[in-house]
């Protein structure tokens, strides 16, 4: 590994980031008395260390550094096991750092308009100290450079964002989810400590840089995959471990669910990368666990969606979203890892970066829809779509942001969700005609599920545009919500801008991120002019090139405008349904349109129930309308299933959970029986125990 | 202490005569265990401590600071011990123990098989591990089968101060162990075992008294307060 | 390799072409329709008359909506879409190459689903939305199958670019596949019910929904709109005729086969025409789940496709 | 190679056992009066922990192990370490005291409280007296004292409950205990008869350089009841009926010496015969014995603690789970096994006293120790709960605390002893056990208080106390000191190479 020193201007910039972190944790715990000075002051130096170490990561990443920083501090009794505090500079952990100091630097922008709701009732310093610390671990996570500082890092995330999670503890359900939240990430980071120590075994030293491509023997490196994915799984909400994700994001304050969702989750994903990609080099279960992989990922990425669309709480749904598009970047590492089973170093390449581009993409849209969905409810003070409509008169610019993120979402051409999800498709369809086995099968059904995940997404992002911004108000709070503050507008610019820039100019943003991808194989797949992104595996090449697409789409609305000309007088008038009175009661209804799914997947959501609608309209066609909506799933109804875990009655919740919570309770009812109360029984254990180690001792 | 070579020269008389005391100590053991009335069997625990000391004088005949052993265990166990039993007896107004979990004769065949269990570990020991066996075969034994003597009294007694004179076979059997198998201690040992056993038994009776004062009665079974 | 000049003139040349072929065709399809229902029906120019009586309306009634220029917005958006996927169609000639492929046309068509369904609630019109839930919901039910299939067609045709799979499955070619036409059958099932003709017309169903997402929009706006549709059956149409029938498309650049090409493509585009005329005719229009059911077939025909493929990967 | 011990005669092993006796006598003397008997305690024991100390120093730098009495007592840098954490946990106790007892009403009037002091001296001289006798039947002695005395202590309260703890603490550990006797007996026998002499056989400085000599079976048989008499002391799985009844039952100062220290002392008894069991060469059979107690104590106190309501219950099952987790350590044997066993034994010792002291604190103000009945105590008592929380994530092994370290270096040790079985099972319960602490934890600090009731707080001294040990454990955490380092080598080096 080479040696990087600390004068180099990048790890300088993101060393004086890191500590402008802790001076803005300093000064916000300082100055909690007065909360609206602690809320600007630490925030703004939040966001001025995230705008340092962003122009650091991005300065690393181009000038493509790799290397390590000489050991800055060590703990005595670790030193000699490799466990010094340096840092891992190379172009994949910059990208990292550029993921997060720039969904931070906006974020706290936003975050200073947005916490004077906690002015009277909350501790606002406690709120940006532990927002500083949770940037700060996570930029330290991506950069620590051996495992006892990773983990160290990696749990200090952890425990900041569960008080930030925690942080409105009035309400019942936050501490519920709270504590839903810190079983999946304490039992993930245990299993994460133990993946790192089984692969410490055969290095002989804790440091990254004796872990690249170690060979371990085949079932130590099942295990150590096996329990990297359960770890970094549950944190990044992959499906079977997805559960506290819908539960804890929503419930946190929004900027920081922004972080939650945008970024922390891609801090999960990095280590995913490390271990599949970097530490663990064994081609023969790097097939079989990556066709798994990809399986898994597909699941993921459908079930994610399927169940968004059925949401009523705004966050809620953007949080079944990130899971959505977690499968998708899992879909990435699941073909680098099929890649390399098969030797095939150009598809790698091709895979990681189309994973690394989503990751940025992710961020980007994720947090803005976050920040957005923050502005309503710092303005309507709810989140519940049913009660929401119409806001588009008066938060002209949240209106605008979350449509721009709803549309990069979705996977809309011109902007950059797109132009990752195409960078994936791709990798699934070239794995699928390299890889002539089975594997080349389940490829294609994962670009199946990608493609009805495409559509579910419009579907859903339609709804909820639809329903909250565009509806005709539908409760007193959508009446008389008021304009949103300046500084939020302010902070949506970066990332729309982005959302444009990236999805126009993908060729530019591909050949950066490629100079990353690179690390882990050769770039002979696809070459990349200004104009275009030319992929070589097929026969014949496939060219995509995305400036020309914006092009056209702006001539062809040009053209189009000129075709419909002026219009001279317009007349406003109700909307026409059918000749009768328009009234309250004619305004659409978010569960009317999501109606026919409910059939489709009803297996997906909690059982059913019957629930009589009935409408009486005037006498003209007929007494009174009514219908029987077979399909009545437990989102309608939460409180009604029993279920401890997710409340939502979910398929995987009624699968894996429910039955592992009784298998549990169970097992503590038998414990109990242990400490019955009664002393001979307890003197009966000491002759027990007695008599079953002399037996032992006879045997062995 | 100048030292010493491991065996141990013992006149054939006194090695009778501690087999006679040995054997006369475990039936006055049984007594105690089976007695319903606790001042008779607070009497046989006294008789049971002077034939224990008896035995040490019996050593001490040849092996001089055996006298100091004797004597210790004379003041602590014949006088101190049941000075607090006494008390205790006094203060809870306990006449007669409450039905126990076995009844008598199942408990007696217990102590037998106990007995015969004892044997049966110094029989093995002799070839596993001969060190233990310095004063010969049955006083190792039998402070085995006193200890087991004083688990059985704790593990099925519902009475405290049953548990209490349990707690003090096990002291006895412990006393005999030491002084037989375990010959060299020095003295600083045998004041410290000395001074445990008698204030264990002083503990254990000023919760007796509480435990009567606050649950009415010594029985021990019904304390099952503390769950899970 | 990389976008040449001629494809950005072939790309004007063919959204040129079946923009303004499109209201053609419909006008043909519905005398049809009518001749076959015995009726004596509109003459063949009829829809190009009423496009043109619409767009030259000066005033228009408007529903007061909280975001009006989504409103204005929303036919301009659909207009611009139809015209560029238009341009990106291989019609009379295997071009344009090193822009699009295959993925990025269906996502692009996904832009016009996205705008119409915020338009409709827009309007706050409880018909419009119905009309876009079954325009979304059609779409659930088509887009996998389509995709599926043109993957696996263009896994045996070795490129996703469109022009290179109609040249490549040319029934000279050497690629005769048993699972290629399982595929290609599965694609043609799958984009006629795009073409939104009667029996599948179900998001624009006047009767019912009052022309669904079009029901708020009247003059030039509601021209372009049905111009947007119309132009979309177009291009469905050319898709279908290309991969079914792949002869006749020019691969150079001689006037020769250029002009073969282009008389083919009209002769070809004339035949579905007709074919498209007898479906309509037939027909009465299907309920949301029956159709479906219809659809459930072809996904099927497609996974089968895969499977066909998957397994002769290794004779192959 | 045999490290050469210069051995010094000197009377401070004696001063470690004669000083609390004489706080004992004077807390007799002041007969209860509150203020005098804490400065009395407070004195001894920031004496006894400057002494070890300097103890500390001694022994590990020029690396003499004092002996007192002919051999009776003896200081070996494992003692000197036991002694450390003995000292520093006392000290902090003794602060705590000030603050408490004020306030607790169960120890109002005047004779209970003398009674209290004086038995709390005591127990520390005993504790003392374990730590640094070499005597074996000397230790056997003062663990009974241990037992003795401390039982007293836990049923101070005359509550029917707290009679029960007291009485089957004394009958489990009494019971317990003598198999521990009979197993030093057998090993003082097969000693004498393979030839040493009986001061030799007695004392384990000397025992252990000759335990080569000893028969293997007869060593194994005296490991099991010895590990069956000390590790129902130690409070290991099977034999840990009697631990959650007296640690919850016992009031907070006492709860916190005897989690805190006493299992350490017990742990410190096993220890030394682990030593001589590696020497005598059935190192292998040992192990195996002590990592599946280990692994069952941590499996069932996992259960246990997702099954409690009782919030020192909560701890005192959390102290089996630790001390399984010490005794896996050793199960998984070598000088990285022990290194982690002996670290661990320091981090859960402050991790465990910060815990006691401030959920003593929280059953103090809320009357009740029962956590359903609390909810939202952040608002009623912010710097308490606070603190609560915080002991609560440090028990769970968040990283700035030393208990992280700590735990990464055994399950190091567990991947080290290649027994990945064993290493999943320790991770999975430790896992379990974290989340159940901190969920049930938050449970009572978030939350919004039933009744609006106005601010109270701990009093000060305690919350001085939790600060002190908070400040300990991070310092350890953040800055091992390089003299730990040493230590613990040293310890590791003595027990493993004669």
């Amino acid at each position: 590994m080479a040696f990087v020193t600390l004068s180099n201007p990048g790890v300088l910039l993101i060393l004086t980031g890191l500590l402008s972190y802790a001076v803005a944790i300093l000064t916000a715990l300082a100055t909690s008395r007065n909360p609206k000075l602690c809320g600007v002051t630490s925030h703004l130096l939040t966001s001025f260390g995230a705008l340092l170490s962003l122009v650091g990561g991005v300065y690393l990443l181009t000038t493509g550094i790799k290397g390590t920083t000489p050991g800055l501090y060590s703990l005595p009794v670790l030193s000699e096991l490799g466990a010094n505090l340096s840092f891992r500079i190379d172009p994949l952990s910059s990208v990292m750092v550029i993921v997060i100091s720039l969904v931070s630097l906006y974020s706290s922008i936003f975050a200073i308009s947005y916490i004077d709701e906690y002015y009277g009732k909350k501790n606002v310093g406690v709120l940006a100290s532990l927002y500083a610390l949770f940037i700060a671990s996570m930029t330290l996570v991506v950069l620590s450079n051996d495992a006892f500082w990773f983990m160290v890092f990696w749990e200090l995330m952890s425990v900041s964002s569960y008080f930030l999670v925690v942080f409105e503890h009035e309400k019942p359900e936050v501490k519920n989810a709270g504590s839903i939240y810190f079983t999946f990430t304490h039992i993930g980071g245990l299993a994460i400590l133990a993946a790192f120590l089984l692969i410490y075994k055969s290095t002989g030293s804790l440091s990254f840089d004796t872990f690249s491509n170690v060979s371990l023997p085949t079932n130590t490196a099942v295990l150590v995959l096996l329990l990297a994915l359960l770890g970094f799984g549950s944190k990044a909400g992959v499906v079977p471990f997805h559960v506290w994700l819908p539960q804890a994001h929503p419930v946190a304050p929004s900027h920081v669910s922004a972080l939650m969702s945008g970024v922390m989750v891609k801090v999960a994903v990095y280590g995913m990368i490390l271990f599949t990609m970097d530490f663990v080099s064994n081609s023969t279960i790097g097939l079989y666990l990556g066709a798994v992989m990809l399986i898994i990922a597909a699941i993921t990425t459908f079930y994610g969606v399927a169940l968004a669309v059925m949401q009523h709480n705004l966050k809620r749904l953007l949080a079944y979203h990130t899971i959505e598009n977690i499968g998708i970047i899992f879909l990435g590492i699941a073909v680098a890892m099929v890649a390399r089973a098969i030797n095939n170093e150009g598809l790698v390449m091709l895979a990681i970066t189309a994973s690394l581009f989503h990751i940025l993409n992710h961020a980007i849209f994720k947090s803005l829809l976050f920040l957005t969905s923050g502005a309503v409810l710092h303005q309507t003070h709810t989140l519940d779509i049913d009660e929401l409509g119409g806001l588009a008169k008066v938060m002209k610019s949240t209106t605008l942001a979350f449509l721009l993120g709803s549309m990069a979402i979705s996977a809309i051409p011109p902007l950059n969700g797109f132009a990752s999800e195409w960078l994936v498709y791709h990798s699934l369809l070239l794995l699928a005609y390299k890889a002539n086995s089975i594997v080349s099968g389940v490829a294609i059904l994962a670009v199946v599920a990608l493609s009805a995940a495409g559509v579910l997404a419009v579907y859903c992002f339609t709804k909820v545009f639809g329903t909250v911004f565009l509806n005709a108000p539908r409760s007193r709070h959508a009446e008389h919500a008021k304009p949103e503050p300046v500084l939020m507008r302010y902070s949506y610019v970066i990332p729309v801008a982005l959302c444009i820039a990236l999805g126009v100019a993908m060729p530019l943003a591909v050949k950066v991120l490629s100079t990353a991808a690179t690390m882990y194989g050769s770039s002979d797949l696809f070459d990349v002019s200004w104009i275009s992104v030319e992929i070589h595996g097929w026969r014949i090449p496939t060219t995509f090139s995305a400036p020309i697409i914006a092009a056209g789409l702006i001539l062809a609305a040009l053209f189009a405008a000129l075709v419909h000309g002026q219009i001279k007088s317009t007349k406003v008038t109700e909307p026409f349904v059918s000749g009768v009175k328009y009234d309250s009661t004619m305004v659409p209804v978010p569960t009317l349109y999501t109606m026919p799914l409910k059939k489709v997947f009803s297996s997906l959501y909690a059982p059913v129930k019957v629930k009589r609608y009935s409408y009486d309209i005037p006498d003209i066609v007929a007494a009174s309308l009514e219908y029987d909506d077979e399909i009545e799933t437990a989102l309608d109804r939460p409180g009604e299933i029993k279920s401890p875990i997710a409340k939502s009655g979910e398929l995987v919740e009624r699968l894996v959970y429910i039955p592992l919570y009784y298998f549990s309770s169970r097992l503590v009812q038998i414990a109990k029986y242990l400490q019955s109360g009664y002393l001979y029984v307890y003197l009966l254990y000491i002759f027990a125990t007695l008599l079953a180690m002399i037996f032992i001792a006879v045997k062995v | 202490m100048e030292p010493q070579i491991s065996t141990v020269i013992m006149e054939p008389w006194q090695v009778s005569a501690i087999k006679g005391l040995c054997t006369v100590l475990l039936i006055t053991a049984s007594y105690i265990a089976e007695t319903r009335n606790l001042t008779n069997a607070l009497k046989s625990y006294v008789l049971q401590v002077l034939i224990l000391s008896s035995i040490f004088l019996v050593i001490g005949v040849r092996y001089e600071w055996f006298i100091v052993w004797a004597i210790s265990a004379i003041i602590t166990k014949a006088i101190l011990v049941p000075y607090f039993i006494s008390r205790a007896i006094r203060k809870t107004r306990a006449v007669e123990e409450e039905e126990p979990y076995l009844s008598a004769t199942v408990s007696l065949a217990i102590i037998f098989i106990l007995v015969v269990l004892a044997a049966v570990i110094s029989k093995k020991m002799q070839g596993f591990a001969p060190g233990l066996l310095k004063m010969g075969f049955v006083p190792l034994s039998i402070s085995i089968s006193l200890t087991m003597m004083g688990l059985l009294l704790i593990t099925t007694r519902r009475n405290a101060i049953k548990q209490i004179f349990g707690v003090c076979h096990i002291e006895n059997g412990i006393h005999l162990l030491l002084a037989t198998s375990a010959f060299w201690v020095p003295e600083t040992v045998e004041i410290g075992i000395a001074t445990d056993a008698v204030m264990l038994v002083a503990i254990m009776c000023i919760f007796a008294y509480h435990l009567y004062r606050l649950n009415g009665s010594l029985d021990v079974g019904k304390l099952v307060l503390l769950r899970y | 390799m990389t976008v040449q000049l001629i494809d950005i003139a072939v790309m004007v040349i063919n959204s040129a072409l079946i923009v303004l072929l499109a209201p053609l065709i419909d006008g043909i399809i519905s005398t049809l329709v009518s001749r076959f229902q015995s009726r004596r029906g509109s003459p063949i120019t009829q829809t190009y008359r009423d496009l043109f009586k619409l767009l030259s309306k000066q005033s228009e009634t408007v529903p007061d909506t909280p975001f009006h220029q989504l409103y204005q917005a929303v036919p301009v958006i659909l207009f611009a879409v139809a015209v560029l996927v238009a341009s990106l169609i291989p019609t009379f000639i295997a071009r344009p190459l090193g822009v699009a492929d295959i993925i990025v046309i269906f996502y692009i068509l996904a832009i016009a689903r996205f705008v119409a369904s915020i338009g409709a609630f827009n309007t706050a019109n409880p018909y419009s939305v119905i009309g876009a839930e079954r325009e979304n919901f059609m779409s659930l039910m088509i887009e996998p199958t389509a995709i599926l299939s043109f993957s696996v067609i263009s896994l045996i045709a070795g490129s996703t670019m469109l022009p290179h799979i109609i040249d490549s499955i040319f029934p000279g070619g050497n690629l005769a596949h048993p699972a290629l036409y399982m595929a290609v059958l599965a694609v043609v099932t799958v984009l006629v019910v795009e073409t939104c003709i009667v029996p599948f017309d179900l998001a624009e169903a006047e009767q019912e929904i009052y022309e669904g997402l079009m029901a708020e929009y009247g003059g030039k706006k509601f021209a372009l709109m049905k111009w947007f549709i119309l132009t979309k059956r177009m291009i469905m149409l050319s898709l279908v005729v290309n991969l079914l029938i792949p002869f006749g498309v020019a691969t150079s650049l001689d006037l020769m086969a250029l002009l073969i090409g282009v008389s083919a493509y009209l002769a070809k585009i004339l035949a579905a025409g007709i074919i498209l005329a007898l479906i309509a005719a037939g027909n009465a229009r299907l309920k949301i789940f029956s159709l479906a059911r219809t659809l459930q077939l072809s996904f099927g025909l497609s996974i089968l496709a895969l499977a066909v493929y998957v397994l002769t990967i290794g004779g192959m | 190679m045999v490290h050469e011990y210069v051995v010094k005669e000197s009377v401070i092993p004696l001063m470690f056992f004669v000083l609390p006796l004489l706080a004992t006598l004077l807390c007799y003397v002041v007969r209860g009066n509150r203020a005098l008997s804490n400065l009395i305690t407070i004195l001894s024991n920031t004496a006894l922990l400057i002494l070890s100390i300097t103890v500390l120093k001694i022994v590990i730098t020029t690396g003499t192990t004092l002996t007192f009495f002919g051999g009776e007592f003896l200081i070996d840098p494992l003692s000197s370490w036991v002694l450390l954490i003995i000292s520093i946990i006392a000290i902090s106790t003794s602060i705590y005291n000030v603050g408490y007892i004020a306030h607790e009403h169960e120890l109002a009037d005047t004779s209970r409280r003398m009674h209290y002091y004086v038995f709390f001296n005591a127990f520390l001289a005993s504790m003392f007296l374990c730590a640094v006798s070499n005597n074996m039947i000397l230790l056997w002695a003062a663990v009974e004292a241990t037992t003795i005395v401390s039982a007293f202590l836990v049923g101070i309260e005359s509550k029917l409950s707290s009679i029960e703890a007291g009485w089957k603490y004394l009958i489990l550990c009494g019971v317990g205990v003598v198999f521990a006797l009979f197993g030093t007996v057998l090993v003082y026998s097969d000693a004498i008869s393979s030839g040493l002499s009986w001061y030799e056989a007695i004392h384990w400085n000397t025992l252990i350089r000759s335990a080569d000599v000893l028969n293997d079976d007869v060593l194994k048989l005296a490991f099991i009841l010895i590990l069956a008499g000390y590790g129902t002391k130690a409070g290991l799985a099977p034999l840990h009926a009697w631990l959650p009844d007296a640690h919850a039952e016992a009031p907070a100062p006492v709860s916190t010496l005897l989690s805190g220290v006493l299992l350490k002392c017990a742990i410190l008894a096993i220890i030394r015969y682990y030593a001589l069991a590696f020497h005598a060469g059935i190192g292998e059979f040992s192990q195996m014995v002590l990592l599946s107690l280990g692994l069952i104590s941590i499996i069932v106190s996992s259960l246990l603690i997702l099954a409690t309501k009782d919030i020192k219950r909560l701890f005192a099952y959390s102290s089996i789970e630790n001390v399984g987790v010490i005794a896996a350590c050793l199960g998984f044997g070598g000088p990285m096994g022990l290194l982690a066993a002996i670290l661990h034994m320091l981090s859960h010792a402050v991790a465990k006293s910060m815990a006691f002291m401030s959920s003593g604190n929280i059953v103090l103000l809320t009357r009740t120790r029962n956590m359903g009945s609390m909810n939202g105590l952040v608002h009623v008592m912010p710097t308490t709960s606070v603190l609560m929380l915080t002991s609560a994530l440090v028990m769970a092994g968040t990283p700035p605390a030393f208990m992280f370290t700590t735990k990464f270096l055994a399950i190091k040790a567990g991947v080290d002893s290649g027994n990945i079985a064993a290493l999943l099972l320790l991770v999975f319960g430790v896992a379990i056990a974290g989340v159940g602490i901190v969920s049930k934890i938050s449970r009572i600090v978030l939350g919004s208080p039933q009744k609006q009731s106005n601010r109270i707080e701990a009093p000060l001294t305690s919350l001085v106390a939790c600060a002190i040990l908070l400040v300990i454990t991070l310092y350890l955490g953040l800055a091992l000191p390089e003299y730990f380092e040493r230590t613990t080598q040293v310890v590791v080096t003595h027990l493993l190479e004669k």
